[in-house]
C-alpha cells in the first residue's frame, strides 16, 4: 500500500513508533504514548510482540487501548500476571526484555530524560511532575530504548533541570561506567521525526523527517543546536491500514 | 483464638491509624482503598506520612484534606488524565500545608517495600544510577558486592505502621483473597505493623483462585466489609474503573474552592455506609 | 517468532546439556524432573555440577551413575525414608569418583536462585550467623547495611547453565503452566541460561490454575512432553507420589552392585518412551 | 482423663512434644518426629494451631502425616501455598511464626544442633548427614524453638562435630550478639524428659521424667555432666484419648 492518507503529527508519531517495533518480541511499556504505540505495533507491525506493563502483565493483549497501566484488561488478557517487585527484580532488571519504551517530560542531546521538576524561574519553586516511575530502570535494563514525545523546545531542552532517567549520560562509555544495560536509547520518536544517538558521540541527531516536514522545522523546536545526519531520510507515510487501525484503537 | 478481626470501617480506622502514624494505601490502579481512605477524613487523622508507589487520587484528597505532612512514592499522577492539582498545589505552593516528598523509582519503592516485608533494614538493585533522584533523599545509598566488588544501589526498608489494602474477600477468620493486577500489596502488608483490609465481600469460604493472593488472618489485623470501597478504582469481578470519575477529577481538583466543596459534600459530611456506596 | 520449541526428551537433553555444566533440577518433593535426568544418564553426559536445594533420590542415580563432579545443595536426603547412600558413598569414599560439595541452608539457597533470577551478583538474608556453614564454602560472606549499619549474610547469586523442571502443562508455544507446591522453580528456571521443561500434557490452552506459575514461551528455552515424566515423585492433578518407591530406594541404593542393576535395568538400556512409563 | 495407658517411650516424647505447642499460634514444621507432634497438637492441645512447612504451605491441614514436606495434601489443605523463598524471606525471616519445631542428629549442652557431619574417629572420613534444611534459619528466626528427639549418648554430645545450627550459642547473650531473634531453644523433648535451658546459663538441664525414667537414666544417656533442675517434674501420662489419636495418625 502506498497511498498517502492524510495524517495529524501525533498521528504519524505514533505510527512511527510502532514500526520501531518491528523487531522486537517484548517490549515493557510505558503508559501514554508509548502504550498507544505498542497496541499498534500488536496489530500491524509486529503481531507477536509482547507487551509488559509495570503493573505485572506480562504478555497482555487488550482489545481497546488502557487508559490506566492496571486496567483490569491488561491483567484478563495477559500470558502471565506477576507482583510489581517480581516484574521490577526478575523480568526486567534481570535483562530480559528487549525493548523499554519511554514518555519524556524533558530531553537532553543525550536521551537523558526529566520526569521530576522543573524549573520556572527565578523566586518561583520548581514546578512538580509525576516523577520517576519505572523509567530509570526500564532504561538502565533493557536491550535498548524507544523514547516518543512531541517535539517543542520546552521538551528537547539544552540542559534538564533533574535528571531523572540516564539514557547515554554525558556520552560515549558513560553506561558502561555506570554499569547500565543494553544500547540505552536508540531512537526518539516526534510528531516531526526521528533523532538517533551518533555512534561516535552518543548525541542524539536528527535521521529522519515525517513528510513535508523540514529540517529547519526541527531544528527550531529543539533547544540545542541540533545536528543531523550525513543524509537524512524521510518516512514512510503511514499506510490507510495503520491509520485506520490507529483511529479505531483510539476511537475504543 | 485472637479477637475477632471482622470491625467496621468507622472501628477498624479508629482503632489503627492514628495521627503521625506512617500509613501505606496500596494498589496499582486495581483495589485502591478509598473508602478507608475517607474514613480516615471524616475523622480527621493528621500529620500523616503516606506511601504509595503511585499516589492517585486518593492521596490528592487527602493532601488536600490538610492531613498528610509527607509523601513518600516513586509516581505520582492521575493515571491516563494527567497532574496531580492537591499534590501539586501542596508541594509548589505549601497549601493546605507544606508536604515533604522521599520520592523514589518504582523498582526502589517495591524493594522497600520488599525489605520491609522479609525483615531486612534494606534491599539491593540495579537502579538508581547517574539519577538525581538519589541527591534528593537519604534512604538510597550504595552497597558493594563481597564476591565480585560490583557497586550496587541500596534502598532502606519501608515499614508502615499501618498498611490499608482492600481486597475482594474474607473469610468469617478474617483469611483474605485477593486477585486480578496484586500490585505490591502482599508486601505492603507483610512490611507493616498494622494491617487493615476493607473486602467487597465477607464469604463463608475463600475458594482458591487464579492469580490469588492469600493473606492469612493472622497476618492481618483488622477487616471491614465495605462492598464498592475501591470505587472510583476497581475490584476485578466486582465492578469495573469509573474512567468518568478521573477524568472529572482533574476539574474538580484543579480549584481549591470546588474541591473543597467537593469534598464537603462527598466525602465529610456523609456518612460510612453512603460513601461506601 | 522463535524456532518451535517443543522437542523430544531425547533431543532436548542433546542440544541443552552438555559435559560439564551447572544444572539445576529443582522441585521440592513435588514435580521432580526424574525422566529428564534419567535421560542424561541414557546420554551419559557427565562433569555435572548439580544444584538442588533438596537432592534426593535422582541426584542419588545421577551420582551413583558416576556423572558429577560437584553438588551445590542444603538437605540431602531421602524424604521421609532416611540417607541417599550413593551420596554418601561418593562423599564419605569417593565412590564412584569423588564429589565435591558446596553446601548451604535452604534460606541460603533459595536467595541465591533469587539473586540469580534478579541479575544480581548476590542476596541479602539473616542467616548463617554462628553456623559453620560459612567456613566450608566461599559462596557465603557478610555485608553492612549502608542505613543502621548491621551486619547482615550474603550469598553469590546461582546462574546454572540449564535449570530443568517438570510441570504439568505447556501449550503449543511453549508457554508453561505449573501449581501445586511450585517451590523454587521460577527462580531456578530464570535464574538458568537455558531452560527445559518436561511437561505431563501438551494442550492447546493453558487455563489459569489457582496457584499457577507461568512461564512465557519466551523465558523457556525447550519444551518436552514427557507424561509420568516426574515419577516417583509426583504431578498434582496427574499423580500421586509413588511412596513404596522412595522407601524401596533404600536397599536399592545402599549397596554398590544392586544400585547398579537396577540402574542398567531401570534406566541405561530402557528408551526414552519406555522408561517415561 | 486420668487413665494411664500403656505406651512406647517414642510415643511418650510424641505426646510431651504435641502439648508443648499448646501455647503456639503459628508452628514451622520440621519433617519427622516434629511433624508428627505438630499434627498430633493440631488434633489435640491445639486444635488451631496453624501448621507451616518449608516447601511453602501455610496453614496446613493434613488428615494423615506427610511423608515428605512436599506431600500434595499438604498443598491441598493449605490457607495459601506460597513460593520457597517467600516462605523463608517474609514469613519465616521477618520474624511471623511463633515455634519452630526441629529434630537434630547431634544437640549440646547450650542446645546447639549438628546435622551435617559427623566425626568417625581418626583416618575415617567424616560421616555425611543430610545437611542443613531450613534449620539456622528456623532457629534464628521464630519466637521460640523446640526440639524432639531421642536420647542417647550418641546425639547428646560434649562437643558437636560441626554446628549446623545455633541454640544458645556458648551461653547467655549470645543469641543477641548474632543478632538472632527470639528467645532460641526453650525445651528438648526427649523418649526419657525434657530438658531446658537454664535462664542463668542457657545450659540445658532436666525439668521433667517421663513416668517410669529416672534422673539417672537420663544422665547415662547424655554426653555431658547433665545438670538437674532443683524441683524435676514428671509429665503426665499420655490420656487415652492422646494415644489413640497418635496411633490413628500413624495407622493412616
Amino acid at each position: 500500500m502506498t497511498t498517502t492518507a492524510p495524517c495529524t503529527p501525533d498521528e504519524l508519531m505514533t505510527v512511527n513508533a510502532a514500526r520501531a517495533l518491528a523487531g522486537a518480541r517484548t517490549c515493557f511499556v510505558g503508559i501514554g504514548l508509548p502504550s498507544t504505540a505498542a497496541n499498534l505495533a500488536r496489530r500491524t507491525a509486529r503481531p507477536d510482540l509482547v507487551l509488559i506493563y509495570e503493573s505485572g502483565t506480562l504478555g497482555s493483549k487488550p482489545t481497546r487501548l488502557p487508559l490506566s497501566i492496571g486496567d483490569g484488561e491488561l491483567a484478563d488478557t495477559a500470558d502471565a500476571v506477576v507482583s510489581v517487585p517480581e516484574m521490577f527484580n526478575y523480568w526486567l532488571q534481570a535483562g530480559r526484555i528487549d525493548v523499554g519504551f519511554l514518555g519524556a517530560a524533558q530531553i537532553d542531546r543525550h536521551a537523558n530524560i526529566n520526569t521530576t521538576v522543573v524549573d520556572r524561574g527565578p523566586d518561583k519553586p520548581e514546578g512538580r511532575l509525576p516523577g520517576a516511575g519505572g523509567a530509570p530502570e526500564i532504561a538502565a535494563n533493557c536491550g535498548e530504548v524507544l523514547i516518543v514525545l512531541r517535539h517543542s523546545p520546552r521538551n528537547f531542552v539544552r540542559r534538564l533541570d533533574f535528571t531523572t532517567t540516564v539514557g547515554h549520560g554525558s556520552g560515549p562509555g558513560d553506561r558502561e561506567r555506570l554499569g547500565l544495560r543494553g544500547k540505552g536509547p536508540t531512537a526518539v520518536i516526534t510528531d516531526l521525526g526521528v533523532l538517533r544517538p551518533d555512534p561516535a558521540t552518543a548525541e542524539l541527531v536528527l535521521t529522519e523527517l515525517h513528510p513535508g516536514v523540514s529540517a529547519e522545522q526541527v531544528r527550531a523546536a529543539t533547544g540545542w543546536e541540533l545536528k543531523t545526519a550525513d543524509s537524512i531520510g524521510t518516512t514512510a507515510p503511514p499506510t490507510p491500514e495503520e491509520l485506520a487501525t490507529l483511529r479505531a484503537l483510539k476511537a475504543a | 483464638m485472637a479477637a475477632p478481626k471482622i470491625r467496621t470501617l468507622h472501628d477498624a480506622v479508629a482503632e489503627l491509624i492514628h495521627d503521625g502514624d506512617t500509613v501505606a494505601m496500596e494498589g496499582f490502579t486495581h483495589l485502591i482503598p478509598f473508602a478507608a481512605a475517607h474514613e480516615v477524613i471524616r475523622q480527621g487523622i493528621t500529620d500523616l506520612t503516606l506511601v504509595r508507589m503511585t499516589p492517585d487520587v486518593i492521596y490528592d484528597q487527602l493532601i488536600g484534606a490538610g492531613l498528610v505532612r509527607k509523601l513518600v512514592f516513586s509516581w505520582g499522577g492521575n493515571p491516563g488524565v494527567g497532574s496531580l492539582h492537591r499534590f501539586r498545589d501542596a508541594v509548589e505552593n505549601g497549601w493546605p500545608r507544606p508536604l515533604e516528598v522521599d520520592e523514589h523509582s518504582h523498582a526502589g519503592m517495591a524493594n522497600r517495600y520488599v525489605a520491609g516485608a522479609s525483615g531486612l533494614p534494606f534491599a539491593v538493585l540495579r537502579g538508581y544510577r547517574g539519577s538525581e533522584i538519589a541527591s534528593r533523599t537519604d534512604t538510597v545509598s550504595t552497597v558493594f558486592c563481597p564476591f565480585t566488588g560490583e557497586e550496587l544501589a541500596a534502598v532502606a526498608a519501608l515499614n508502615p505502621d499501618v498498611t490499608v489494602i482492600h481486597a475482594q474477600q474474607a473469610d468469617r477468620e478474617g483469611n483474605v483473597q485477593l486477585w486480578g493486577l496484586t500490585g505490591v500489596q502482599k508486601e505492603a502488608a507483610l512490611a507493616a505493623e498494622r494491617v487493615l483490609v476493607t473486602v467487597e465481600e465477607i464469604t463463608d469460604e475463600l475458594r482458591p483462585r487464579p492469580g490469588g493472593v492469600v493473606l492469612p488472618s493472622w497476618a492481618v489485623t483488622a477487616v471491614a466489609e465495605v462492598p464498592g470501597g475501591a470505587h472510583p478504582s476497581y475490584a476485578a469481578g466486582y465492578s469495573v474503573r469509573d474512567n468518568d470519575f478521573y477524568q472529572a477529577w482533574d476539574a474538580v481538583s484543579r480549584d481549591r474552592d470546588t474541591f473543597r466543596t467537593w469534598l464537603n459534600e462527598h466525602v465529610s459530611v456523609r456518612t460510612e455506609e453512603a460513601a461506601a456506596r
